[in-house]
């Protein structure tokens, strides 16, 4: 027997998989196909204050190991997501999930997390400062220390909840922004979010993404995905949720071996539907195979 | 949905682009015309919709047209070799409303779709009237096929190598009798039609998706009625709601 | 009949194709397989002022889609490559080299630019201020607008002949780095370097890489490379010359219809020794399926 | 070097883990034993190093042990599929040096090598004596194939389930007549055999390799004649060279 169960910020995990936030929707178009009660946990659609279609499309484009998307946040907005979402996806998932909240504002940011707050069902609130397709003043919250330790601030003051920052790895730091948020009192890290990239169709000319950039993500992205939370478990003492490229136990191995203590999975869930399924049955092999048999054990590993 | 592996039994060219691929597999997931399969190609990342074309209960058939990296991977397969897809994708058409005298339009790779759809209507004894539209005679593909199901089949081309010279909504404007429309192809044709169109209808559009199944909003496109999933609420769409 | 040639601050080059620094060593190890006379250009290995052998090994990590090196700017410095591989280099090739210069300070890299400046053979200096295994003071000179253009000038003010910047990409502004570097009176950019990566071996629960982390290139960050160079080609006037995970014809159109006006080809050559041979032969027919007739049409095209 | 496609002919197992591939193509670039070929696996992106075991002028041998991604895909692999590989990379064992009677020393997968050598030094009208060493008897390979050259062949395994218990360097301890060796195996053999042979001798090394033919200066090692590549420059050493 190995253990899988992991712990952040005082929440037990049975194992350290969820999917990421923007390809699990509110998880019940999973919960068609298998039964999602045996994630680790989920983190929802990132939600922001108001309705939002999203950005035009195309929204998606074919990378090698990967792709883009463009899709900008499209959710129904706070009131709605909390009114007729969680009460449909508390049907589906009865373990704490994670609220993943973006704004254009830190008092949009400020407002979402605080009703949010409210909902028993969350577990966890995940901070989005790195959404590459939402600009305020050019770039992200995320791009500075400041600007993101000033989310921090402002959503730690109205919330009860464990606050988790997810980080963009568009940045030249990545160590002193999660430093920053540590220091605002974040919870935890959540990294990386989606490279910003670029495909251009050459029957037209023209970017394939209709809003021309896009967010990379897949397992091309891996090897960025692995370096950043090794950065950033040097620097910070709070615990990271490591994604970015994870699509099988050995992926989810290496993420945690880099100084994760769970694992989001993203892209993958897109292509493979039952990615995260697969991941969780394949673990207790894969641990065996390399001789793991508590998952906890390896957390930093590569560090030491 | 489901995820199934599929053998290929058959993979033919129909035109100089235009392949025909028949597949053995589980296809009960597959429950109407108009829905599509998501197929998972090596070395390529996102998985690649095509519609279903017909099927039963151990087959789908599916006609796919050579345009890039994917296609032209598919393009090389043989029998036996095996694909991963998803299958059961899309809502499909809605043969309620035809009434009696259907027209069914399709153009280039919307065609496939039709066919299905037609043999539905046909079993239901409705007298679908099929239109066709191809860029030219070599392009065209099925008129036969559609001709052995019993029904009318009208054929545009836009040189005037086959059938009628011009498109698909020439021959439509000289029609009157038909009680509803059915269309797949590519989006300024079906922005034609629904303008040319005395009736109301469905039209099945085409988006580049991530996921196919609902799950990343990649897809997505605004109704009169909302923010709907190709993949998911459509590829079907009904006139009514359609914002051009 | 198409037209490939392109020009680069007044050298014409037959193609765009250049094998990029690092990655064809002198040229003689490739011009044993093939005439390399055929290729528009060549970036030389990366030249200091003293001989290196670089990092510690396993300097080599397998990625998906690309991989992962920390050869650490291994060479026999700058006066044996001037007095022992030009020499050996003019034999093979004998068209303008790129010489491909990086360094631990200004002077140095002032030194060995306005040495290799006299040296009739190199047609541009291209200064690498992105290598990310090298730290000066932490981070490398390609982080910041500042010191990139403090590099820039201290090159100019030794050189006579066309200086183009290679940025790294692992920054939050690709764009104000780029344009720092056209003030300071660069004559062209280079980019991108490799993305900083990490791979951890599952067996040992070490990073694979001797010295951690290394430079991630190959197809896998052509999406990144492609964004940067569109974000660029916006920022500045100055000719770019783009790269990152091209490895066939098709990808250098997408290059060049983001904005650059030649393209690199780097660790396609490692995997594939004919990638240039095959990619130049390739040009024409390819130009021809998207209707091109001169490449020079299409440079910047996707901004159009 | 040469890129060539090659047709798998044979892929079998010799042990569980360690398998037997046969290789139809152009041969024309191997010419010594010692070196190594580079293979590109579908799906992977850098190709896979793997010595020379023997070649003829169509076919060269090559036996692999199943560590990781690319060797489980070679595992799978069934003839006549294709291969697209580098031949001839690496500077080969030198035999002018060996004099009458060589010790060739193979450890695990290092023992392919010797194969090759072992058949060249006997052509030449040398008395090689071969040393296998392994873990344990079910991991041994080979060891006929050997015997079949008319060469002497001692083992050695660590648990002593076959031959001498122990390791090859306690086998070379327990010899004086020889006039050279050659060793392929482990860099932890390596070192060992450098330390307890009474003569020169020529190493085999491994390093993880970007290109395998000199391009990159991924593979560097640094010995008393300066920085060498151990793909181009090597993999064999001379003793007198190494630094450890
Ligand atoms: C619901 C649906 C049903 C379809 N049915 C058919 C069919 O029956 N027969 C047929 O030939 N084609 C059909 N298509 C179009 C088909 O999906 C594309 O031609 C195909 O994906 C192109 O892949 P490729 O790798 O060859 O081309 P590439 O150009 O290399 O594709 C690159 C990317 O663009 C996407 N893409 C390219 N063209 C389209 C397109 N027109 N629509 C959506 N995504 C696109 C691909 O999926 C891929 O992600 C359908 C598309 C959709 C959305
Ligand atoms: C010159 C040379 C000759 C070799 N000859 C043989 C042989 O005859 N038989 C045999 O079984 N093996 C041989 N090897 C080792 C063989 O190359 C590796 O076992 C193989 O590349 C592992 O690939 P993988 O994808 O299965 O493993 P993975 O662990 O998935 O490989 C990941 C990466 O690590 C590299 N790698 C892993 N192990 C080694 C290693 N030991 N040495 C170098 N690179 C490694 C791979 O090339 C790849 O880049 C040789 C290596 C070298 C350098
Ligand atoms: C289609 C799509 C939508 C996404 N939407 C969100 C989002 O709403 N909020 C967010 O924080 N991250 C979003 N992401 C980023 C992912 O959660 C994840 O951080 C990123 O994709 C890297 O992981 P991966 O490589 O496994 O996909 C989205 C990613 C994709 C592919
Ligand atoms: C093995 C290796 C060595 C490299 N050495 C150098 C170097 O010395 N100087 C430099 O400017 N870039 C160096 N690079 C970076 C490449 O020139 C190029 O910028 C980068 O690899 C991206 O292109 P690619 O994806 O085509 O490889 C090196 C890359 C590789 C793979
Ligand atoms: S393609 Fe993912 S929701 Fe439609
Ligand atoms: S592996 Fe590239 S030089 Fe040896």
């Amino acid at each position: 027997m190995v253990n899988t169960k992991v712990t952040l910020s005082g929440i037990t995990l049975d194992n350290p998989i969820i999917p990421a936030s923007g390809t699990f929707g509110y998880g019940y178009e999973f919960a068609e196909y298998y039964d999602i009660n045996m994630l680790g946990s989920f983190s929802f659609k990132g939600t922001t204050k108001e309705p939002r279609f999203g950005n035009p499309t195309p929204r998606i484009a074919e990378c090698t190991g990967g792709m883009i998307n463009s899709v900008g946040l499209q959710n129904p907005g706070i009131e709605k997501v909390i009114n007729e979402e969680l009460p449909k996806m508390r049907k589906v998932f009865h373990k704490p999930v994670i609220a993943n909240i973006s704004g254009f504002s830190i008092e949009e940011y400020a407002y979402c997390s605080e009703k949010i707050d409210q909902e028993d069902q969350v577990g966890i609130i995940e901070v989005n400062v790195s959404c590459p397709n939402v600009h305020h003043g050019g770039m992200s919250f995320g791009t500075s220390p400041e600007a993101a330790a000033e989310v921090t601030r402002a959503v730690k003051a109205v919330t009860t909840k464990p606050v988790y920052i997810k980080l963009s790895p568009n940045v030249t730091d990545i160590a002193s922004i999660a430093k920053a948020c540590q220091e605002a009192g974040a919870d935890g890290i959540s990294l990386i979010n989606t490279l910003m990239g670029m495909r251009i169709d050459l029957k037209t000319g023209k970017p394939v993404i209709a809003n021309k950039m896009g967010g990379f993500s897949g397992s091309a992205i891996f090897p960025v995905a692995v370096r950043m939370v090794y950065q950033v478990y040097e620097a910070v003492k709070i615990p990271i949720i490591g994604m970015g490229g994870v699509s099988s136990a050995e992926d989810v191995l290496e993420m945690m071996l880099a100084g994760a203590t769970a694992v989001q999975v993203g892209a993958a869930n897109l292509v493979e539907p039952f990615a995260c399924k697969n991941i969780i049955e394949n673990l207790p092999m894969v641990m065996k195979k390399y001789g793991i048999t508590d998952l906890n054990d390896i957390i930093g590993g590569a560090h030491k | 949905m489901k995820q199934t592996y599929f053998t290929i039994i058959k993979n033919e060219p129909l035109t100089s682009t235009v392949y025909r691929m028949v597949l053995e597999g589980d296809t009960s997931a597959i429950t109407s015309a108009g829905q599509f399969v998501n197929i998972k190609i090596d070395g390529l990342f996102l998985r690649r919709p095509i519609s279903v074309c017909d099927y039963n209960e151990k087959t789908v058939t599916i006609l796919y047209k050579i345009v890039g990296k994917g296609t032209e991977a598919m393009k090389t397969m043989v029998p036996p070799s095996q694909l991963d897809i998803l299958t059961g994708l899309g809502n499909g058409y809605d043969t309620t409303k035809s009434g009696k005298r259907p027209l069914l339009i399709g153009g280039g790779v919307g065609v496939p779709p039709m066919y299905r759809l037609a043999k539905n209507l046909l079993a239901e004894e409705k007298e679908p009237v099929i239109i066709l539209g191809f860029n030219t005679k070599d392009e065209a593909f099925y008129i036969e096929e559609f001709e052995q199901l019993g029904a009318e089949v009208l054929v545009a081309t836009a040189d005037g190598s086959l059938g009628k010279k011009g498109f698909v909504t020439d021959i439509v404007k000289g029609l009157s009798d038909y009680t509803y429309f059915y269309t797949c192809g590519p989006e300024p044709m079906l922005k034609a039609l629904a303008d040319c169109t005395t009736t109301s209808g469905q039209l099945s559009f085409e988006e580049r998706m991530g996921c196919g199944f609902g799950a990343c909003m990649g897809c997505s496109c605004e109704t009169k009625y909302g923010s709907k999933r190709i993949c998911k609420d459509g590829p079907v769409l009904e006139k009514e709601e359609i914002i051009w």
